[in-house]
């Protein structure tokens, strides 16, 4: 049975909690306007190939990423423009690099798919489903290698669960006790293709027993609880080196990416589930807290930042070929 | 004849084969109810329903293994993956298994499998997504590679591919999809592996090329036209068996000879054709073989630095007049 | 807790047990005799490459193939010699290819790692550990495509259900709810590897709640129990088209490989192992069956039956250069 | 200098190279316990403890991964593979990640990591078993290729790799573990990588090769002297970056190119150097420039049609006259 949201179990007061909520509330509102203002750039063609909008999941990234220090590690999907606001990356040093331009995160030369920011300890998007798993548990092998306390948080979607990658990831990590959470975003999507042609099972986390892994499992409705539920694990991590998978069932609002009609599911089940946007879910709570004014400021705010940031990106210049040779070795160019 | 889109042609090749033999299936994700990632498969769900036209999970190892061993006990299997790119987790079943299990098995069991998907550049895919991967798989002894460039080879050929004995590669091209041109629709049709095609005649230097390539070095010699420069273009159509003989006929002719393809320029298809032009045409040969590939760089995602990258009609037309010492 | 052995819920009665030991008593005896030819061969450097000796673990193979319908197929690893005898191909066709001649199950070009059988559909034993997983899948599944009832079983080590393919493989098989039995033949070794180090739980099958399917795990110590549980699964599969995920655990009495020197475990423990050697604890029941001149009738055709393979393999001649093309491709050779 | 084998300088290279820095560890299967599946790793075990020799389940996709994760934080992996035939299931974490992670950063994370393993063949395993993978690798820019043939830059090579912030493919052959050679003790000896070897100077023609074939070329080398050919040998040591200059100056001389390596003939680094020396040294070959590979089949396991399949100092030294039409 999946927990479902209780708030007297949070062990915050209220008041606290709304504080914390604010402040939610801001870096996903910020990571959907982000969003949004991405989608429109990239109808106008201002921006190409894939583009995977993380509308609707906001919560996840940003409730995970509250439980971290600065000097912990994430690693996600070509699904990562969330997580790297999330984990503190401006918006524009993303809009950038998804309009391809030098002041981006990656340069330009990345794109979409891969955001990456060593002063955030950003350490990628991954477009190679399953691949980026692996990698994540060599960033937590490394820390419990050099004793530095940290935590690795690695994302990826229910798609990826069925993937070797995936699975030599877990084992490895169960195996050597590495200090990592792995964190299924489970949006009942692979693509086109829902849960049920994509697994024998719903349940993601039955797959921990196998790996003798610790597992958590709920439904994302507040990104307070997402906090919540992750930070156990997080601590887990820190504390004993323990490795956990966490299934957060979730949902995105948006197609797959650009390129995506979305013709798997009904406008209907689409309009139902929006009711529940944790986002939205965040705001009415604020409002009922009689915080209308601060929302409205905080509001502006986020605006503004967002304009900034697509101006900084539209008017930023491009990359020039002497980073091509540049970023392929490190030191003098091999043939 | 009518004339279809690529997309359409090799659906055509598919569905005829699928209507003619019942071992036939197509497997890979999204190829039923999405229509297919790129609607190569669109409508085959319906049409031959869900135990013919299966989604796969993204678990590229498991379905081509699956392709392999249902190819070894006598179904033959159509494996799509979403890209070429994705083939590299699965690399080992083709490498260790598809391309082994005959010879292994002393002749006892053939593979008769076609994986297919779209290859090599995109449009700003980025670095994970633009692989040119026919360069590692062309090395393979007991694989078959197809590339074609036009929608009636891409019918012909992979018709010709699904009734193969042994497992056969098709790279397409998200960017050659749409192409449209005129396609038999006798379900008779197919074209044998194994034979290039002049699709243009001339005599100063000859440009060997395959897939989308074709496209790009027809505007070369379009372009070198203009400048006086009478330029032949081979369509390889097949990469594995290679078509040498139609390669050095007209080498013979020009003396002159420019291997143009996407991929990094060491090694691989484009290596091999130059060293098999230089082997077996050496005396024929007034200038160095010339190559036009992709830079040896991984694809960067800024769409002016991707042009930069890979290779254009204009490169091509520069290596042919520097193989005329016109440069 | 193991299921251990319980000769009273065999459903069997004692002399119908009696006769099927003797059957199996023979089969392993003549696994295990070509095995010890095997080395002797090896040891005159007769036999090249890597030879995996399946001394100690007969009674899987032999159990097994016994609840398996002529047509039924079976895949295996490179510790394959057991299972092509087991499956119904004469050991002279096996001798004749570990000594690399043309009379040899695949003509001398597979070798020991590399045993098919197009008539007995012994599909292979394949040397890339995991990689032969989804094929015997695949082998399944062209069976629930043609209906043709018929079952395949697949083997692998422990060592292999840490890797990607085997993960696929069991998922993929879950899903699509295909008739195969994947047999874990666990010897407590992968390579010098011992199962602590292997994985981070101790029961192999607990990962099959995670794909959603059936599973079961048992001491291999009684041949004729390993034909009763095996059986159970084997009938899932061709009644139900479920697959089963099956933990034997048994103990192999020589190396890894003829190469491997075996010093990760102490003489006493092998010694200890050695004493509930399934072939000896059916030859000992038979003859307090008083089955005494029945046994010494059945040994002496066993080494009369070894005696020619070995004489077979010795005079046969080798392949010649004019397989290598014609083997590496149906039909004209393509460059 | 003292002698010691192939083996021994490789594990004094990770030795000394992990005494001096710390954030260098190996990881592979069987590389501690079991002291090495080939006793490459033998002692270091004991020597440096189980966080530093790390013994990893069958999952090459997942520790080629945790090095690169690793590498991307700072530490210095050394990954083995228990041969590169295995590596075929950790492709994709080699060519999508290792390879593509420095530019797909925007140059903010580099990739300080070694890949080794044996390569090629080795005595009758089989087709699975016998694979030279270093033409698939020699392919990806962003990858650095070794393949030493001699004791002294195995450890020379193998400690510039280390030290490299770059991946680094090291391949090594079982056939080549027992060799023995000279080796400077002196913890401060590397190698550059990207300089070939003169082995043997010679005036008649130039035979290239690299890994174990060197000491076949050798062979061949000897065997034509009696017949009075004076062959050059050039030892490549390193694929990526490859020494072109060295292999020019010496077709310079002799106007003659042999290329001879393990693995199969459709393009890899044999076609890519044959390519280059055409291109770039196109008026200075008096004959086609030869290439002696492995057969274009699976390896067979049958000890007498594996020989055959093999390159062979006979098959060297025949290419030679034919490049010198003394055939
Ligand atoms: C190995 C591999 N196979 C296929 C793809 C193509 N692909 C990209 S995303 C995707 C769906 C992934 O779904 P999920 O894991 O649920 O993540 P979500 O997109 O829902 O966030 C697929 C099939 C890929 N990138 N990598
Ligand atoms: C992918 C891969 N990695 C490594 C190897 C080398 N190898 C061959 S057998 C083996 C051990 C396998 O142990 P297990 O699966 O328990 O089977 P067992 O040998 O005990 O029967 C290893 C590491 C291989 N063949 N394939
Ligand atoms: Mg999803
Ligand atoms: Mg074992």
């Amino acid at each position: 049975m999946l927990a479902t949201t209780n708030q007297t179990n949070l062990g915050s007061a209220p008041d606290a909690r709304t504080e914390r909520l604010v402040a939610f509330y801001r870096q996903m509102l910020l990571i959907r306007r982000c969003e949004e203002e991405s989608a429109r750039a990239y109808a106008q063609g201002k921006i190409g190939g894939f583009l995977h909008l993380y509308i609707g999941q906001e919560a996840v990234a940003v409730g995970a990423c509250a439980t971290l220090e600065p000097d912990d590690y994430v690693v996600g999907t070509y699904r990562d423009h969330g997580l790297a606001i999330a984990k503190g990356m401006a918006p524009k040093t993303v809009l950038a690099e998804l309009y391809g331009k030098v002041t981006g995160c990656s340069q330009g030369l990345g794109g979409s798919m891969h955001l990456f920011d060593a002063e955030h300890h950003m350490l990628g998007g991954y477009g190679i489903v399953g691949g980026h798993i692996p990698l994540a548990a060599g960033v937590a092998f490394a820390s419990k290698y050099r004793k530095d306390g940290r935590v690795t948080l690695c994302f990826f979607g229910e798609g990826a669960v069925s993937i070797g990658g995936f699975h030599e990831a877990c084992s490895l990590a169960a195996l050597w006790k590495l200090p990592i959470v792995f964190v299924c975003e489970n949006n009942e999507y692979s693509m086109g293709t829902p849960l049920s042609r994509t697994m024998a099972v719903e349940d993601v986390t039955l797959k921990a027993d196998g790996y003798g892994m610790a597992k958590d499992r709920f439904f994302v409705r507040d990104v307070v609880e997402v906090e919540s539920r992750i930070g156990e694990a997080v601590a887990r991590a820190r504390k004993d080196s323990e490795p956990t998978l966490i299934e957060a069932r979730t949902y995105r609002f948006r197609g797959h990416s650009m390129s995506d009609p979305g013709k798997y599911r009904t406008p209907a089940e689409l309009e139902e589930r929006k009711k529940s946007d944790p986002l939205m879910r965040a705001r009415a709570e604020l409002e009922s807290a009689a915080l209308g004014d601060r929302l409205e400021q905080l509001e502006a705010d986020v605006e503004r930042e967002i304009e900034e940031a697509v101006r900084f990106a539209e008017e930023s210049a491009e990359p020039g070929p002497e980073l091509l040779e540049a970023s392929t070795y490190a030191g003098p160019f091999a043939r | 004849m009518p004339s279809v889109r690529y997309r359409e042609a090799l659906r055509q090749a598919m569905i005829e084969e699928m209507d003619r033999d019942e071992r036939v299936f197509l497997m890979g994700e999204e190829v039923g109810h999405y229509q297919g990632a790129y609607k190569v498969s669109e409508g085959m769900l319906d049409r031959f329903g869900p135990t013919r036209v299966i989604d796969a999970p993204i678990a590229e190892n498991g379905f081509a293994g699956i392709g392999v061993g249902a190819a070894m006990v006598g179904l033959r299997p159509i494996i799509e993956f979403m890209t070429w790119n994705f083939s590299a987790v699965a690399f080992d079943q083709i490498l260790s298994n598809a391309s082994k299990i005959r010879q292994m098995s002393g002749g006892q069991f053939t593979v008769p499998i076609v994986f297919r998907a779209p290859n090599a550049s995109a449009a700003q895919v980025g670095a994970q997504h633009s692989h040119a991967m026919e360069h590692f798989y062309a090395h393979i002894p007991g694989l078959k590679i197809i590339a074609p460039a036009m929608p009636a080879d891409a019918k012909g050929l992979l018709k010709t591919a699904i009734r193969d004995d042994n497992p056969v590669l098709c790279f397409e091209a998200e960017t050659l999809y749409s192409v449209k041109g005129e396609v038999p629709d006798d379900p008779d049709y197919t074209l044998p592996l194994g034979l290039a095609n002049v699709v243009r005649g001339g005599k100063d230097a000859t440009i060997v090329a395959w897939s989308r390539i074709v496209h790009v070095a027809l505007d070369a010699a379009r372009a070198l036209e203009k400048e006086g420069i009478d330029a032949e273009v081979i369509d390889l159509r097949s990469l594995r068996p290679l078509d040498i003989d139609t390669v050095l006929a007209s080498v013979a002719k020009t003396h002159r000879a420019v291997v143009a393809g996407e991929g990094w320029p060491y090694g691989g298809v484009g290596a091999e054709i130059a060293d098999r032009i230089q082997r077996l045409a050496f005396d024929e040969l007034d200038a160095p073989i010339e190559r036009v590939q992709t830079m040896d760089v991984p694809m960067p995602y800024n769409a002016k630095l991707e042009q930069l990258v890979i290779p254009q009609a204009m490169g091509i037309a520069n290596a042919v007049k520097r193989s005329l010492y016109r440069s």
